[in-house]
């Protein structure tokens, strides 16, 4: 794997989310630097997902400072962070179940389509022009991912690996600089697990995205992340490579305490 | 084997983009539209324009307006009557106020007018969902109601509140007669459909349904959620104006507010349900389930209780009307709760594996 | 009647034969628009069931009209627009060929049947309902608002209070309670110049459709205080106000009502609250009329009775319903005696004899309808013919008249329906008829 | 100030009579997420089983029990032919099935009972009570009074159920978990009939109110309508909500009423009576800004 990574593109910095009176984070730092696989891990409801809700602006915290790209920002809505180049999926498949695969997948490319309802009514050049250019692009997203043959299938009916792979190539399409994964390979098999391993790859290798990854599978996480951190109960216990993580104490008995 | 794609292969997007991709469907369509453009005008009589044709025109561009707004961007609303409402006295002002002013343009304003109400009364749907919505939409329906049973400003001060609305005069043609009405209803409705299709079709449409299947993740894809509900709000809003602006001028002739009643909102939320939330297609086929359903029992009913020999009063027999409307509503929603719409694409599937169906 | 509808076409499985069916040569057709069920099923029941039944006393009598039968077909409108529509649409064709005059009992029904009507020469009588300014017949020819209107019966209202309470109007508390549509809103002007003229004051008090809930009103009108509240109530809405009234301790003997809100069907539900309530009417209730107590032992005693209820006969509306079957069978007769005895007579020939009715006492006395309704002479210039009402009163079991018939002040209403009717004309670009070169 | 007291108290109690329409929805809503459309039809079918009962002789209490009888079984059969076939369904199915549903009412209950319209005489004569208006020159209704003690009584009644009675615990756990209701050992669908027999007992108290207040018609289905902006304020899942709810919009509409049209007219000039029909709904509707998920409502959090 040769790659260059790169300087912080993001930095967190003593973040800290409430929910009424209950604490999901405290005081959270950590950076994440261009082209690098960076995983999360921990227990469940240690936080691992409200904190990429805050990278990308669903929840707004109390506290803490965020800079992307240089840019310091308090508060961010969602659409602001995916026209920043920041894509996600989901825990638990946040697809657009009456839609088919192919639209899920024109959806992630909404942010770059110009044309306005007006045009789009009256199919003019530049809406149908737009709708033609931007098939392209999902179309060879569909061969990156090979879901060809379920281009027009409601994604409602799909089965569950499917709808994962369906979802990334979403996130996909909108040619994220950024890629936020949550929980990518939950409730898979091996063989799927290896292939999703293998778009993940190809994913930082080919297209240059970074990557933010919520993961339980260890052993995934361990082959595939450059860098880790372990949140536990909402507050940071580890962070460094993979093997320095493995070897942490305080990971050890969180991880041993609370999956026995 | 006649309804077949085999062997047609598609070598470009555009043409996979198509309207209607399949051969068959495009050919469908193109008889059809002669059917409603050339035959019927031939041959249809004054009830069927007047009584059937011209108020299934345009309650199918009111469903039509609703579909939008419910079936593609999810958000449930009891006052698409009020906007039509909206729409007709916008149109009986606009010419009546506005000296030569083209009745096309007229009706183009109404429709703009709606929009523009619309809006305003889309506005809570950025903080509310689902039921919650819906009786906030009959906020809508019950205000703008009595705003124009109150201010005799809309009604030219006439001491009913009543309007009469203009002749229909375009180019110095006056559409007088039901079969002129019928076409200029038609070409109308069928102008707005196409547009509705191309809406929903493109990147507009999709950012609707992503709001609708799920605005968590449409916001994080970098759909902005004001901007398309609103806009979902108001092109709604624009076809069930338009819709009320025909109403008044080639169906009805005169109307009152309370004309416009909740009723009305209830029936065309039937149409779209019953046709199919989501569907263009959808829009059409409930009209015509909802508004030819009630005159087959009318007619129906009396006929099989006297072959029968049933004793029924004229009241029994209207009851009894009612009764199976409500029945019909029920069972159509355990059979096939997506509706007509559903049910036309599966004989499709079916007929396109036909006779070999595995 | 059920036998009538079955003369629709029995392949009706098909609604394409729908327009079919034809009517034959020597029969007098009848469209009927009624309703039977909803909010307002009740009233039109009665109305319907009345209508009806003097349709088949008269062929049952007399064999029809000078020996031409009378056939009818009826379609449910449900007080609704738009199924109005279908139904006057689907009506339509027969009534090309001959027609009685039609009766919707709505006045949103008739508002829209208004020019549809005149383009098919189909009249269409309103009679206490729709359209008021149609009273101009030179610019409304087919429409016939008959017997009297609700300015006219406002005016005439305020004529009885005027006559009952000795020293006059002036310096009286009036307050008018209506609901809140075209129904209510039509007497306010005519009110307004009544106010003007008999220097009282005028309160007026809209009602929200449907009306059930009249609290705060009742709440203000006990503040208010007034010496009269004039009542302009339908359906639902005017049980509630008795019982609002009764609430409040409004005295009901103060109250009085429009002839829509004068029926049994208003007053029994209320109870012992309508006990002493007031209402305006152009037709009195009871059997004792001769022509009622005769049909219902020709028509029932035949066992061809409209209605399932019985005791519905004699009430105020079916009473209604017959007054307005017979101004439409003396019509065609008129029409006859015009065009030709013995045959049928279409949309035209019915029109000119709606403009040209003289029903005199001496006639309703023939039929047995004295004082069933009052006298009728109308003309071009006066579709109305009549504007008397009575007052009745309920003792808690019935109707009981209180007092003869009564004009409400033509010179001060007519004019207004004559500014009315030219605005229409102008609107609508129509050229009023000249009504002297009529005849 | 006389005056003011007299509209605020008569409107709280008219605000009684909407809660206990409202009531039927909640218990419905809670129970089994369906918005009962029908309910305001439940209410017409139970005030015309009443009278028509007692039109075939029956006195007034046998005609209340044959009443309970006939809406109870007409809630099982509702549950058994139509809502379990449409399990799994999205909500807006349900609740367009409820809106069929009061469309089968409205042709049934009339075809059987006939459509007249008729007084319900419960023996409780609505007009003011003398000893008041006489010490404080204040109307109030001797009925409205009654009334407002039965809804107490329900409500309370209700409560106890909910409180101390298996099927009432079960009930509950459904409206909360409904794998937690399977575990108490009685089928989901069990409980759902016994809920619309209850939301059929609502509708019966709710008829005899509105039915006696107003008289037994058609128009007894409009009650739904106030019901509307009741539930969105008090909350689609709360008893106490929809008393609290009916009171508030009770109350403000007469208000509102009595003392807008004149502002209104000031500005605007003209005749501005008649608000009531909408003035609830835009009173809910600026509740939904502060609170959407409505006075006792639970809070909602979107989770991703």
């Amino acid at each position: 794997m040769s790659k260059k990574i790169g300087d912080v593109i993001l930095d967190l910095q003593n973040i800290s989310l409430r929910f009424g009176g209950v604490k999901a984070l405290t005081d959270i730092s950590f950076d994440v630097r261009e082209h690098e696989i960076r995983a999360i891990i921990g227990p469940n409801g240690a936080g691992k997902s409200s904190m990429l809700n805050v990278i990308n602006g669903v929840y707004h915290p109390q506290e803490g400072v965020i800079v992307f790209r240089g840019q310091e920002r308090k508060r961010m809505e969602p659409h602001h962070a995916a026209t920043q180049g920041i894509a996600r999926t989901f825990q638990n498949i946040a697809l657009f179940k009456g839609m088919s695969v192919l639209d899920n997948i024109m959806t992630g490319r909404i942010t770059r389509m110009k044309a306005n309802f007006l045009e789009h009514a009256l199919w003019l050049g530049r809406a149908r022009r737009e709708e033609l250019e931007h098939r392209k692009k999902v179309e060879e997203i569909i061969d990156f991912l090979e879901i060809q043959h379920i281009r027009r299938t409601p994604v409602g009916r799909l089965p569950y690996g499917l709808q994962k792979r369906v979802e990334l190539g979403r996130a996909l399409a909108a040619e994220p600089s950024m890629l936020l994964l949550d929980e990518p390979m939950a409730g898979m098999n091996v063989e799927e697990k290896q292939d999703m391993c293998r778009f993940i790859l190809d994913v930082n290798d080919q297209f240059g995205a970074t990557i933010v990854l919520i993961e339980h599978d260890m052993g995934v996480v361990m082959d595939i992340s450059d860098r880790v951190v372990v949140l536990d109960y909402g507050k940071k216990i580890g962070d460094g490579l993979p093997d320095e993580v493995k070897n942490n104490e305080d990971v050890i008995t969180a991880y041993l305490g609370a999956s026995h | 084997m006649i309804y077949r794609e085999a062997g047609q292969f598609k070598t470009s997007y555009a043409a996979d983009q198509q309207l209607f991709p399949i051969r068959q469907d495009r050919i469908g369509i193109l008889i059809l539209l002669a059917v409603v453009f050339l035959a019927i005008p031939g041959i249809a009589s004054e009830y069927w324009f007047s009584a059937i044709l011209i108020p299934f025109l345009i309650f199918s561009l009111a469903a039509l307006g609703l579909n939008i707004l419910t079936g593609y961007a999810g958000q449930l609303s009891l006052g698409s009557a009020a906007f039509m409402a909206v729409g007709a006295y916008a149109a009986y002002n606009f010419q009546l106020r506005i000296d030569g002013i083209p009745i096309l343009i007229s009706f183009g304003f109404a429709g703009l007018t709606a929009a523009g109400v619309g809006i305003l009364f889309g506005l809570p749907s950025l903080w509310i969902k689902g039921f919650y919505l819906a009786v906030a939409t009959l906020a809508a329906q019950f205000f703008i109601v009595w705003c124009l049973t109150k201010f005799p400003w809309f009604s030219n001060y006439s001491s009913s509140g009543v309007i009469s609305a203009q002749k229909v005069v375009i180019l110095g043609h006056e559409f007088a007669s039901p079969r002129e009405k019928y076409l200029l209803v038609l070409s109308i409705v069928a102008v707005m459909a196409l547009a509705a299709k191309n809406m929903v079709r493109s990147s507009t449409g999709r950012a609707w349904m992503a709001v609708r299947d799920m605005d968590v993740a449409a916001a994080v894809i970098g759909i902005r959620l004001m901007p398309t509900k609103l806009l979902a709000f108001a092109v709604s809003s624009f076809y069930c104006g338009v819709a009320g602006a025909l109403y008044a001028f080639c169906y009805l002739g005169s109307v009152e507010p309370d004309g416009f009643s909740l009723d009305m909102s209830f029936r065309i939320l039937f149409m779209i349900i019953i046709g199919g939330v989501g569907s263009i297609l959808g829009s059409f086929l409930g009209a015509a389930f909802i508004l030819l359903l009630p005159i087959f029992l009318d007619i129906t009913l009396p006929w099989a209780a006297g072959l029968l020999g049933l004793p029924f009063s004229n009241a029994t027999v209207s009851h009894i009307q009612i009764l199976l409307f409500g029945t019909l509503i029920m069972f159509f929603l355990i059979v096939e709760p997506h509706g007509l719409a559903r049910l036309w694409q599966i004989g499709k599937e079916k007929l396109r594996l036909w006779p070999f169906p595995h | 009647m059920f036998k009538h509808r079955k003369s629709v076409p029995t392949a009706a499985i098909s609604i394409a034969l729908l327009a079919q069916g034809a009517i034959a040569a020597e029969e007098q057709f009848f469209p009927v628009l009624s309703y039977r069920v909803g909010p307002y099923g009740a009233n039109g029941q009665s109305f319907f069931g009345g209508f009806v039944d003097y349709l088949t006393y008269v062929n049952l009598k007399e064999n029809g009209v000078n020996g031409v039968k009378i056939v009818w077909e009826e379609c449910e409108t449900e007080y609704n627009n738009a199924k109005g529509i279908e139904c006057y649409e689907r009506l339509k064709d027969k009534a090309k060929v001959s027609t009685g005059p039609i009766h919707t009992m709505s006045t949103g029904v008739a508002y829209a049947l208004i020019d549809k009507s005149k383009e098919d020469k189909i009249p269409l009588a309103m009679m206490g309902y729709g359209r008021t300014d149609a009273v101009d017949g030179s610019v409304f020819p087919y429409a016939f608002p008959l017997v009297t209107t609700y300015q006219m019966q406002a005016s005439a209202i305020l004529r009885f209070i005027k006559e009952r309470g000795k020293g006059g109007l002036e310096g009286k508390k009036i307050v008018y309670l209506y609901h809140d549509s075209a129904y209510g809103k039509e007497p306010i002007v005519a009110l307004q110049e009544e106010a003007k003229l008999n220097k009282f004051e005028l309160t007026l008090i809209p009602v929200a459709h449907p009306g059930n809930e009249q609290g705060a009103q009742w709440l203000k009108i006990r503040q208010e205080n007034p010496d009269y509240v004039v009542f302009w109530g339908w359906g639902v809405m005017n049980q509630t106000a008795l019982k609002a009234a009764q609430k409040v301790g409004f005295s009901r003997d103060k109250m009085i009502g429009s002839w829509w809100a004068g029926s049994e069907e208003d007053t029994v539900p209320a109870g012992d609250a309508a006990k002493g309530y007031m209402a305006a009417t152009w037709n009195v209730a009871g059997k004792d009329v001769p022509l009622i107590a005769d049909i219902e032992k020709v028509v029932y005693g035949a066992g061809k009775g409209n209605l399932q209820d019985t005791s519905k006969i004699g009430t105020i509306l079916y009473n209604r319903g017959v007054s307005a079957a017979v101004l439409s069978v003396e019509a065609t007769r008129k029409a006859q005696e015009k065009y030709g005895k013995g045959k049928p007579v279409n949309g035209e020939q019915v029109r000119w004899a709606m403009e040209n009715l003289d029903i005199t006492d001496a006639r309703l006395k023939e039929i047995g309808a004295t004082n069933l309704l009052p006298q009728i002479k109308t003309s071009c210039t006066d579709h109305e013919g009549s504007g008397k009402v009575k007052i009745q009163q309920w003792d808690g079991a019935k109707w009981i008249p209180v007092s003869g018939w009564i004009e409400g002040n033509k010179g001060l209403i007519h004019p207004l329906f004559q500014a009315s009717a030219k605005q229409y004309a102008t609107e609508k670009g129509i050229a009023p008829r000249d009504c002297s070169k009529e005849k | 100030m006389q005056f003011f007291m007299e509209v605020l108290i008569g409107g709280l109690l008219s605000g009684v009579m909407y809660a206990l329409v409202a009531l039927g929805f909640v218990l419905i809503y809670k129970a089994s997420g369906v918005f009962n459309f029908a309910q305001g039809a439940m209410v017409y079918l139970a005030a015309l089983s009443v009278v028509g009962c007692m039109e075939k002789g029956a006195p007034l209490w046998l005609a209340i029990i044959l009443a309970f009888a006939i809406m109870t079984l007409f809630g099982i059969a509702t549950e058994k032919f139509v809502l379990r076939k449409l399990v799994n369904q999205p909500p807006i199915a349900l609740f367009m099935a409820t809106i069929g549903l009061a469309f089968f009412i409205e042709g049934l209950a009339p075809m059987v009972f006939g459509s007249a319209p008729r007084a319900l005489d419960l023996g409780i004569v609505d007009e003011p009570i003398p000893a008041i208006l006489d010490a404080w020159g204040i109307v109030i209704s001797k009925f409205d009074l009654v009334a407002a003690g039965v809804a107490a009584l329900l409500v309370t009644t209700l409560a106890l159920f909910f409180q101390y009675t298996r099927i009432g615990r079960a009930l509950r756990a459904v409206a909360d978990d409904h794998q937690a209701a399977l575990s108490i050992g009685i089928p989901l669908q069990h409980i759902w009939a016994i809920v619309w027999g209850i939301a059929g007992f609502v509708a019966l108290v709710a008829g005899l109110m509105w039915g006696a207040r107003n008289g037994v018609q058609f128009a007894l289905t409009f009650t739904a309508l106030k019901a509307l902006p009741v539930l969105i304020i008090g909350g689609f899942t709360s008893v106490p909500g929809a008393i609290v709810g009916g009171l508030l919009i009770g109350a403000s509409e007469k208000l509102a009423e009595i003392y807008l049209p004149p502002v209104m007219q000031s500005l605007f000039g003209g005749n501005f009576g008649g608000i009531e029909g909408w003035f609830p709904y835009v009173l809910a509707l600026f509740f939904l800004l502060v609170r959407p998920e409505g006075l006792f409502g639970e809070k909602h959090i979107d989770r991703v």
